[in-house]
């Protein structure tokens, strides 16, 4: 626990740093941030080896609250990504922030320590109050960290959207911390373990609130509106930690309280797995008709989101249908693609921020031909979007792969959880369709074929390429080793939240069985691909290669501004889905036997937000507007609301 | 453990090396029958084998657009394809690699090999390949789910999900009870292997100037030993794909590895016969009807899954 | 014992009415001295019971609500020029008329409110309850900013005739206090009015509506 | 004796005021005057924490933890308003500066407000505390049209007529409860003390306590902003000069909610359940954050927008006074943090408002780069106000549904919450557009902050914050022994 602690003190020291606005501070602050995320990493690591925990507990003048923090293994297992992708990051905003300001600069620091020190406090509270406090200093210093350009009027949208839904969210988590805790006489969590013996009748209504609460944080659709407005926005090192790390203490959260709760019946698994299925599906459709990557990538967190939803329902129908194989590798999956998530989503953010960084635009249709010119950015972007996309050999594979497992198993084992399987199944499929399309584009339009505009683009600085680099070794890794990457955690972790009794369980058996059958394949695959580069070069060795322009069926001058575009790319999907998608198309057809001039545009909103969210508030403030007579300033009326009150009370009284 | 090791290592290199022997023939079945329904005489059956060695022997020409993604989309779809025929078990026995789940990793080796196809296809920075790579990447989402939901079908009926139990002399059983749900199955693979092998009514993998093409479309600037990659890949995907129809369709009983492949490769010929006759006797669709073609294989799956459930219920 | 005057209270019920239904402000002004010269009377009977409080109370009275109030209130009306009622929300008739729906309610109401005191004396409390509900009603009910003092003092009254049904009056040193407290007040009542005379050069208080929402 | 002084420096002050020519001198004598008055408070808070509750004249001035606390952050909002109303006028444009005799009048009615209030804080005697409550209407209204314009002169008699007509029902409601005992006059003068009155209180009329009560409510609500009396509020607090505002808002409406706080034990004895009038509380309270909510979602003028924060504050006090004890302690630091907060926001609001010479938020773009004190300070002080945490009322309102929730208040709580997030939306909005985006190009360059203001902002903001993570032990004794005085043990 001293060197969690130690960890803290370190960032904290590390964000105080950054105030100074030193030019030389953002480097002391971030190899304070990687010394301290070292030390935590290390902390999380013997709790996860040892399958124990660490405790630090102390006195708090607040009524209810007292200063709990515990390292068990579900909170090690998040603390992992969020101390690795927060240091990376640290040393990523070093280049991604120079030739800023100094006092901006120096903001930036310190909000963004503050926001890493809040996730840590977050994942190993023990008690409602202060799991509450940290929760809160997060939204509020990731509020501030979008509203750095808060110059713009988009970047203030973002932000008011983003700070009113994270906070909408918390009143949910206040009722229920409030309900539970008033339920179980005290805000300890390990007072609440098991709570649903004693309260089985109000264990639902506490899921649906923690299904609403941490889902506004998590991103499930349709609370997931601030996600494509805010990471667009805040500067990108901050993006990649929002999207990669934060937005899972929501999933934190609500593992948190599920496991606490409880046994969960069967609807608790098929609510989540129908959230899951229609954040994942919905957010890679969304994603696939954006042009702005920051805000296609938000949308694919989302999706992941929603996978990592699908996992977790397959967990609690696995646990509820007593099938303890299936729950296992379900919960197996959802967490590890936690921790996948944070490795290539964080990894494509810095990827798109050095790609804004070069060529100072986030317009996908601008760009084009950066692989060129930045190697290293468009070789690890690469890998990324091989990942997200759950392709093999890469991390992203092997929780989708977890989570196909348990549902085939849910669908095998019992005729009740069949049918949700089928949808669970046919739902990853095509979700993984839609995300390798997209990232097809994203990568291809981006940084393949010819520049379409004339954006000039340097290569990424140093301390920019290094953490990305660190990441896209560690996707690979995983995913070419999962079964070595996962038996570390798997058995403290699963035990930890009472998905399986026994640390010798036969289903953590067949878990690492199936790891290690599917590391053998991968392992094959790898190997394979290596020899056939080689044959393909030794053949190759000695022969003429020619150079010349792209064949493109015989034309003769191509141009950069004859390529597909994105939008091109995904017009068979919008044709597809459009009723979906809904987009505004601004075109200006060719007109004429010589046209001189063309052109097409289209830009797809939000759903929820046009649909939902933007008549709600449209409603709540015309309403607001027309009560505006009560108040017409004669001071006569006024007078008669007092009396009339009066009355009107007395009378109630009286004829009670 | 390392003798265990050693004898799988054993077996894949002969499962390699059979289906990179027996793979590039059934292209040219396709190719006489359809020459045989025209009339013609055709290029004799061993001329694919002729076409990759040549390709293999010739230097290549790169677009100066190009990076080393174009190099590596061969490579990758290749592998994949080589990888994929490890799960598929020969004849009556168990694949080398074999273990719960492995379907899964089945349906996204080819997801794979069409990740880094697409990619080399928008490497080139032409509008031609860029449009196959869409289409590609639209019909292809649609699809997988087909393929996925009717391998959840024939595991639920096996009780099993690794290729070789599913594929495996239980199957003979299962036609006996659910015939209904395996045709539809079949049916739908059918589909998904016409989708995937670029073949009529989907797409033709003749005739690549037309716009409407999709697959041969995004290969068009490769040459030399990348084509022949290529080429050699789509053989063994066919022979992947094709593979699990007709051992779904008669999974008979053999029992060493060489009986079991002579079947499996008469099996595959008649399936490559069948193909041919496909090709001659039925127009390409219309690009906009396709979706709803792959709508239907998903339907049939999915209809066949839910055979599968109410029978276990 | 206090309020045996059933006369004294059926002439603030009529300076009530009177005051609803006329139309210059000075007259409205004369009825309420005359009002408070009436409540001047009611604690008499306990004062010549040998009480010298409720002597100091009723003079108190006399010479604050009787004299003062109404001195303020006449100088504040000369030097304004505000002598007539604007048109009322409610016309003359029609305030008379809800002035009696209030007097028939008030009875009706008088004889719910429950008195541990003096069970059978219903005249009072209504009459009190009448006198606080035509003062909102006047309040309520005038334009100008005198009318709406007026309603004001109206209202004190009826609670200073509730007073004495409900408890018999309130302890003396908190009579005279809040007797002191409402001449302050409608001093600054006046000097306000006068402010606002300044200010608008008319003290139609409806019409000040540039606050809202 | 400490009492008898609490109650003479503002009548000396006000005196001294009065007699002081030079209008500098007159702001130095409020500072002075206000501090000395506070730091009186402070030792008789002191006095009260150490040995209980302390009384004088007889027994009607008292002072027991309930109203210590009340003193104390009177005297301590008064201080900073003081402190700050110097630097505000000298910052007013010339026309709208006070000129000697003006200032003369401020501090002399300024003084008298101050007593005013500190006198409803120390008679024990609830008929006293009702004179001291309306001669605080009377002290302020003209604090209210400092500058005799339209706007602050219909603010101003809007403030007069409807307070003195809501608080004349309060004394109305003190006549019932009063009439309510079984002798009133047996008493004698001492019949309305309160310790007398709580004493007696099971043997009184619940009928009449009843209609007392809601006369109390709806009179001394009246003053405190509630819903619907609450129309003259944000007229008030808009027009007041800021100085003046930020005592109403700060403090002036918590004495009125004392006033209620002191009745609120003597009806739970005598109706025999404590739930009659805390349900009528509660009813009270969401009705005023309802109102709040919807006309912050339309407002335009900073101060107004701030005058209804001021009614949604006082809704979730009141509603947490209705939810038992442990709202009761939750209402108290609430109490303190709304205080704190308020005034802040208007000290900050006041000064944005002067710089970009309107308080029309849609002109107020960029605060925190033209005006880097007083813009940020607006900034942190409306994000602490809605709900952030570690901002202090977050805790408090936190403790508030906690108290609701385990006193069986599900709908309230919800209702509540659902208040809370809609002020906190429309409120968020207001907040960012104000700080950021461009400032407008008119502007001239900021003049730097005196270290004073600096220093003031600064502090609260960090009380704001300290007290949002940790109540000292001290204070948080103060809660429970005053929430103990009104909602028994």
């Amino acid at each position: 626990m001293t060197l969690f602690l130690l960890c803290l003190g370190l960032w904290a020291l590390g964000g105080l740093a950054g105030l100074a606005g030193n030019r030389r501070m953002p480097a002391v602050s971030s190899a304070a941030a990687v010394a301290g995320a070292a030390l935590g990493l290390v902390a999380a690591a013997k709790v996860l080896v040892t399958g124990g925990g660490a405790v630090y507990r102390a006195g708090w003048q607040m009524p209810g609250a007292e200063i709990h923090l515990a390292l068990d293994p579900l909170s090690a297992i998040f603390l992992i990504p969020i101390l690795l992708l927060s240091a990376l990051a640290s040393v990523y905003s070093v280049g991604y922030l120079n030739g800023r300001e100094n006092r901006q600069i120096g903001q930036v620091i310190f909000f963004f320590h503050l926001l890493a020190i809040s996730m840590c406090v977050v994942v190993a509270a023990k008690n409602a109050v202060l799991f509450l406090l940290a929760w809160e200093v997060m939204a509020l210093s990731s509020f501030f960290l979008v509203m750095l350009d808060s110059r713009e009027t988009g970047v203030r949208r973002a932000g008011w959207m983003y700070l009113v839904a994270t906070h909408l969210g918390t009143a949910f988590i206040v009722l229920l911390f409030a309900w539970m805790g008033s339920a179980a006489g005290s805000f300890d969590f390990d007072r609440w373990q098991g709570i649903s013996r004693t309260w089985p009748h109000l264990a639902s209504a506490w899921f649906i609130l923690a299904l609403i609460g941490f889902g506004a944080k998590a991103g499930f659709w349709p609370l997931h509106v601030w996600l494509p407005e805010a990471h667009p926005a805040a500067p990108s090192h901050v993006s990649a930690v929002m999207s990669g790390v934060m937005i899972k203490t929501g999933i934190y959260g609500l593992i948190r309280i599920v496991t606490v709760i409880g046994p969960p019946p069967a609807w608790w698994g098929l609510t989540l797995l129908l959230i899951g299925l229609t954040s994942g599906v919905l957010g890679v459709l969304f994603a696939l008709a954006q042009h702005d990557i920051k805000r296609l990538l938000a949308y694919h967190s989302v999706e992941n989101i929603g996978i990592i939803a699908i996992g977790l329902g397959g967990g609690l129908l696995g646990m509820s249908y007593g099938m303890e194989t299936a729950a296992v590798f379900g919960w197996a999956g959802a967490i590890l693609h936690v921790i996948n998530h944070a490795l290539f989503k964080g990894l494509l953010f810095m990827g798109a921020g050095s790609v804004l960084h070069a060529t100072g635009t986030r317009d996908i249709e601008k760009l084009g031909g950066l692989l060129k010119k930045m190697p290293l950015t468009g070789t690890t972007f690469l890998i990324g979007a091989a990942a997200i996309s759950g392709l093999p050999p890469l991390n992203g594979f092997v929780s989708e792969f977890l989570i196909y497992v348990c549902f085939f198993k849910l669908a095998l084992g019992s005729a009740a959880g069949g049918a949700a399987a089928a949808a669970a199944i046919a739902g990853l499929a095509l979700i993984g369709g839609l995300a390798s399309a997209c990232f097809v584009k994203v990568f291809g339009v981006v940084f393949l074929g010819e520049p379409r505009g004339p954006t000039g683009a340097h290569a990424t600085p140093f301390s920019m390429a290094t953490p990305m680099a660190a990441l896209a070794a560690a996707c690979v890794l995983i995913g070419v080793f999962p079964a070595a990457a996962c038996r570390g955690w798997a058995t403290a972790v699963l035990l930890s939240a009472g998905v399986v009794s026994d640390a010798g369980a036969e289903s953590l058996l067949t878990l690492a069985g199936t790891l290690q059958w599917a590391n053998l394949c991968i392992g094959a695959l790898v190997a394979l691909m290596i020899l056939i580069a080689i044959v393909r070069r030794w053949m190759l060795a000695g022969r003429p290669a020619g150079q010349t322009v792209t064949w493109d069926c015989g034309y003769a001058a191509p141009t950069p501004r004859m390529q597909y575009t994105a939008g091109s790319f995904v017009q068979p999907f919008m044709d597809l889905f459009q009723a979906i998608l809904q987009p505004q198309e601004h075109r200006r057809p060719p007109a004429g036997y010589f046209p001189k001039e063309a052109s097409y545009e289209s830009h797809t909103g939000d759903l929820a937000t046009r649909r939902v969210f933007g008549p709600l508030f449209g409603w709540i403030q015309g309403a607001a507007e027309k009560l505006q007579w009560v108040q017409q300033g004669r001071v006569q009326t006024y007078l008669l609301y007092v009396f009339v009150t009066l009355a009107a009370i007395l009378s109630f009284q009286a004829f009670r | 453990m390392m003798t265990d090791l050693m004898d799988t290592a054993r077996e894949i290199v002969r499962q390699w090396a059979f289906v990179l022997a027996v793979s590039p023939i059934l292209p040219g079945i396709v190719a006489k029958t359809k020459a045989w329904f025209a009339g013609r005489r055709g290029p004799p059956l061993l001329q694919p084998y002729r076409d990759i060695f040549k390709l293999f022997r010739k230097g290549a020409v790169y677009s100066r657009t190009t990076t080393w993604l174009f190099r590596a989309g061969p490579v990758v779809s290749f592998s994949a394809a080589l990888a994929a025929t490890l799960i598929i078990p020969l004849g009556g026995m168990e694949s080398p690699l074999t273990f719960q789940g492995d379907l899964i990793l089945f349906a996204y080796l080819w997801g794979l090999s069409r990740f880094f196809t697409m990619t080399a296809a928008l490497d080139t920075g032409s509008a031609f390949e860029g449009m196959g790579a869409s289409r590609e990447a639209a019909f292809s989402c649609l699809a997988e789910p087909a393929l996925l939901l009717g391998l959840l079908a024939l595991a639920r009926e096996a009780g099993s999900f690794s290729m070789s139990d599913v594929l495996s002399v239980g199957l003979i059983r299962i036609w006996s009870i659910h015939a209904p749900a395996l045709c539809l199955v079949t049916a739908a693979f059918l589909v998904v292997f016409l989708t995937e092998n670029s073949r009529i009514p989907v797409d033709d993998p003749n005739t690549h100037l037309e716009l409407t093409m999709i697959h041969e479309v995004m290969v068009l600037d490769h040459g030399g030993p990348d084509l022949a990659l290529i080429e050699y890949g789509s053989a063994v995907k066919f022979f992947a794909l094709g593979a699990l129809l007709v051992r779904i369709v008669c999974p008979i009983r053999s029992g060493g590895f060489w009986e079991g492949g002579a079947a499996l490769v008469i099996g595959l010929a008649a399936l490559s016969v069948l193909v041919g006759v496909i090709e001659s006797t039925m127009a390409r669709l219309r690009l906009s009807r396709i979706p709803q073609l792959l709508a239907l294989s998903f339907v049939l799956s999915g209809f066949g899954v839910i055979l599968t459930l109410a029978a276990g219920s | 014992m206090t309020g045996e005057f059933p006369a004294v209270l059926v002439l603030v019920v009529i300076t009530n009415f009177y005051i609803l239904n006329t139309g210059r402000y000075v007259n409205s002004v004369r009825s309420i001295a005359l009002q408070g010269c009436l409540l001047a009377v009611l604690p008499l009977p306990e004062a010549l019971a040998g009480s010298p409080q409720a002597l100091f109370l009723s003079a108190g009275t006399l010479i604050v609500k009787g004299i003062l109030m109404p001195l303020i209130l006449i100088r504040v009306i000369r030097s304004t020029d505000e002598f007539r009622v604007a048109q009322p929300f409610l016309g003359p008739v029609a305030s008379v008329l809800v002035g009696f729906a209030i007097l028939a309610a008030a009875f009706r109401a008088g004889a719910l409110i429950p008195a541990p005191l003096r069970p059978h004396d219903g005249l009072m409390g209504a009459v009190g309850l009448a006198t606080i509900l035509t003062g909102m009603l006047i309040m309520v009910n005038r334009r100008k900013a005198v009318g709406q003092v007026i309603g004001f003092l109206i209202l004190e009254n009826g609670i200073l005739i509730l007073s004495l049904r409900i408890s018999r009056g309130l302890p003396f040193v908190i009579e005279m206090a809040v007797l002191f407290d409402v001449l302050l007040a409608a001093m600054i009542f006046g000097g306000f009015i006068q402010s606002v005379h300044e200010t608008f050069a008319h003290t139609d208080v409806s019409r000040m509506r540039k606050l809202k929402g | 004796m400490i009492l008898w002084a609490l109650a003479a420096v503002p009548v000396a002050g006000a005196i001294l005021c009065l007699l002081i020519r030079r209008r500098t001198a007159v702001f130095a004598c409020l500072i002075a005057g206000s501090a000395l008055e506070a730091t009186i408070a402070a030792a008789a808070g002191a006095v009260v924490y150490r040995r209980g509750a302390i009384d004088a004249c007889f027994g009607h001035l008292a002072l027991d933890a309930l109203s210590a606390f009340h003193l104390c952050l009177v005297t301590g909002i008064f201080l900073f308003s003081s402190i700050y109303a110097r630097d505000y006028f000298n910052h007013e444009p010339a026309a709208q500066s006070l000129d000697d005799r003006q200032a003369r009048r401020f501090g002399a009615l300024w003084f008298s407000f101050l007593g005013s209030m500190a006198g409803v804080l120390l008679f024990s005697n609830v008929g006293l505390m009702w004179v001291a409550m309306e001669s605080t209407t009377l002290a302020s209204a003209f604090l209210i049209c400092t500058h005799s314009d339209r706007l602050s002169i219909e603010a101003a008699w809007k403030y007069l007529i409807i307070c003195s007509a809501g608080l004349v029902l309060g004394l109305l409601g003190t006549v019932f409860i009063h009439g309510a005992s079984p002798s009133p006059g047996a008493a004698g003068e001492g019949a309305l003390r309160w310790p007398d009155l709580v004493a007696r209180a099971g043997g009184m009329n619940p009928a009449l306590v009843k209609i007392g009560f809601v006369l109390m409510v709806v009179g001394y609500g009246t003053k405190m902003g509630l819903a619907p009396m609450h129309t003259w509020l944000p007229d008030a607090h808009s027009q007041a000069p800021t100085p003046v505002s930020a005592v109403f808002s700060g403090v002036l409406l918590n004495c009125a909610s004392y006033c209620i706080c002191r009745f609120l034990p003597i009806v739970s004895a005598a109706t025999g359940t404590p739930e009659w009038g805390r349900r009528i509380l509660v009813g009270f309270g969401l009705a005023s954050m309802a109102v709040a909510g919807v006309f912050i979602l339309i407002q335009r003028d900073v101060k107004r927008l701030l005058a209804y924060h001021s009614v949604e504050h006082m809704g979730i006090i009141t509603v947490g006074l209705g939810f038992g004890p442990a709202g009761c302690v939750a209402a108290l630091y609430h109490t303190l943090n709304h205080s704190v907060c308020k005034s802040l926001a208007f000290f900050c609001a006041g000064r944005v408002g002067q710089r970009y010479g309107t308080r029309n938020m849609e002109s107020i773009s960029g605060s925190a780069a033209a005006c880097p004190v007083w813009g940020t300070g607006l900034f942190a002080s409306l994000l602490v106000l809605i709900g952030c945490a570690p901002g202090a009322i977050f805790m408090s309102e936190f403790l508030i549904v906690r108290a609701g929730i385990s006193g069986g208040h599900f709908a309230a709580s919800a209702v509540f919450l659902a208040a809370v997030a809609v002020v906190f939306c429309g409120a968020l909005k207001h907040a960012i557009d104000m700080a950021s985006g461009d400032p407008p190009a008119r502007l001239e360059a900021p003049r730097p902050e005196t270290s004073g203001a600096r220093a003031l902002a600064a502090s609260m903001t960090a009380w704001l914050i300290l007290t949002g993570v940790w109540i000292p032990a001290g204070l948080s004794a103060v809660f429970e022994r005053a929430a103990r005085l009104i909602a028994g043990p």
